[in-house]
């Protein structure tokens, strides 16, 4: 009587399908949470990052996000995946590509789970390993006109790698 | 090697980001002596124009999943040199 | 030259009204997102909590919060406002009040945040501290018609506590 | 204490979700003999109906703010219990 049929047939429920895209437009996290939120998976977790107006004390005013879009999307699907396997979780990230302002979503992830400490663990794994392997390349405009590909590997508070054209130091 | 073994292999190269950049193309065909390696590989872009520029380490995938200098390359593998990643 | 001023003045932003609020209708977990992320807190994270459909090995057909208002919202506010001191991450809290049916949000915490780390753990900490220290009761209704008050201090696994009428166990 | 000092403290008692519904009721006007403690006020809240259902451990609040025990009481104050917490 303490776990009802009901209870075991969803934990049962197979993830064929991770939920790992490439986006081109605007990314809406509520949406996401609702394609992983359930009644008994009670916490839900999510990170989204915005563009930031600034890097390594210059003015951002965009970007633009490439990837080597094949790999990208079976990274991500991987790391989703794995996620799934290592907590009692759903995890489902979206990475959005092309140009963005400041302050809109580049990437959003949300695991629910039954316990949020699973959840905070889970959507926290999966940022990290977002950003540590799958292929997109981030390209800085700022405000006096350089452009510049971020390199996170630089030494930090370092000034973003030059793109060599342009730029202004 | 047999007699069988083919002498080379012929890769499809693909570059991203800076790197496609700095050679100035986002794809490259390359033909190497067989047995080649993602080692021997980067190696030989760095002889092409503008391939002084890589950095001392190169990221590199065969066929959608990261490789290590060492993974052996066949025929037709595709090949993505892979500049520091910035997603998130 | 590396903290121009623009930067500069955001940070020294007072956080005069914490965000922190008791609310009788629905929960918009993007909108409490929205009052507190900027282009200088790239890094939200959200925790929402779903009302559960099934608790101690009972199905849970709907659920009534209540609290001691007047203290429940100042301690929401200190909460929230000792988060901010704590981390450099700005955060926002509600907590729904009332009758709540299965999958509706009953809470929703938001820290945002330059760097991710100080938004996950703002975001953890506060969800904690609001479970241990707001002074909320729920009380839970069940497909059997009984119905019980939530003890969570009550040992791990076992059933709540009985309300005293109609339990049937 | 000093013969200025009042003999006696009022104090206004707030019950809450299960302790309500135990007691019967959701407030209480309780005067017990000064100097007081929230331990005191406890121990004569367990002495109305209802009140041994309490359990060993109550948690109060008093003005608004956590209190233990030992925490004294002056004349008016708004004294809460609190069964245990189950927000979020």
């Amino acid at each position: 009587m303490k776990w009802p049929s009901s209870r075991r047939s969803r934990a049962a429920e197979p993830v064929s399908n991770p939920v790992a895209r490439l986006v081109l437009g605007p990314i809406d996290a509520a949406a996401l949470a609702a394609e992983v939120a359930r009644p008994d998976r009670g916490g839900v977790v999510s990170f989204v990052g915005l563009v930031r107006d600034h890097h390594g004390g210059r003015t951002v005013i965009r970007l633009e996000y490439s990837a080597y879009a094949p790999m990208a999307e079976a990274e991500l699907a991987r790391i989703v995946s794995e996620a799934g396997e290592r907590w009692p979780a759903i995890v489902a990230a979206e990475h959005r590509l092309g140009s963005l302002a400041i302050g809109d979503a580049a990437v959003a992830v949300v695991a629910a789970a039954a316990h949020r400490g699973d959840a905070f663990e889970a959507c926290r794994h999966v940022i990290e390993q977002i950003k540590a392997r799958v292929p997109i390349w981030k390209r800085e405009y700022y405000a006096d006109g350089s452009v510049a590909w971020v390199d996170p590997t630089a030494a930090a508070g370092a000034a973003p790698a030059a793109a060599g054209q342009g730029r202004s130091r | 090697m047999s007699l069988a073994a083919p002498a080379t292999v012929t890769l499809h190269v693909l570059l991203f980001a800076r790197y496609a950049e700095l050679l100035g193309q986002d794809t490259l065909t390359v033909t190497l002596p067989a047995p080649a390696t993602v080692g021997d590989l980067i190696a030989r872009v760095r002889a092409e124009p503008g391939g002084t520029g890589l950095p001392a380490r190169v990221l590199a995938a065969v066929n959608l999943v990261q490789a290590s200098d060492a993974t052996p390359l066949a025929e037709a593998d595709e090949v993505a040199l892979l500049p520091p990643l910035a997603g998130g």
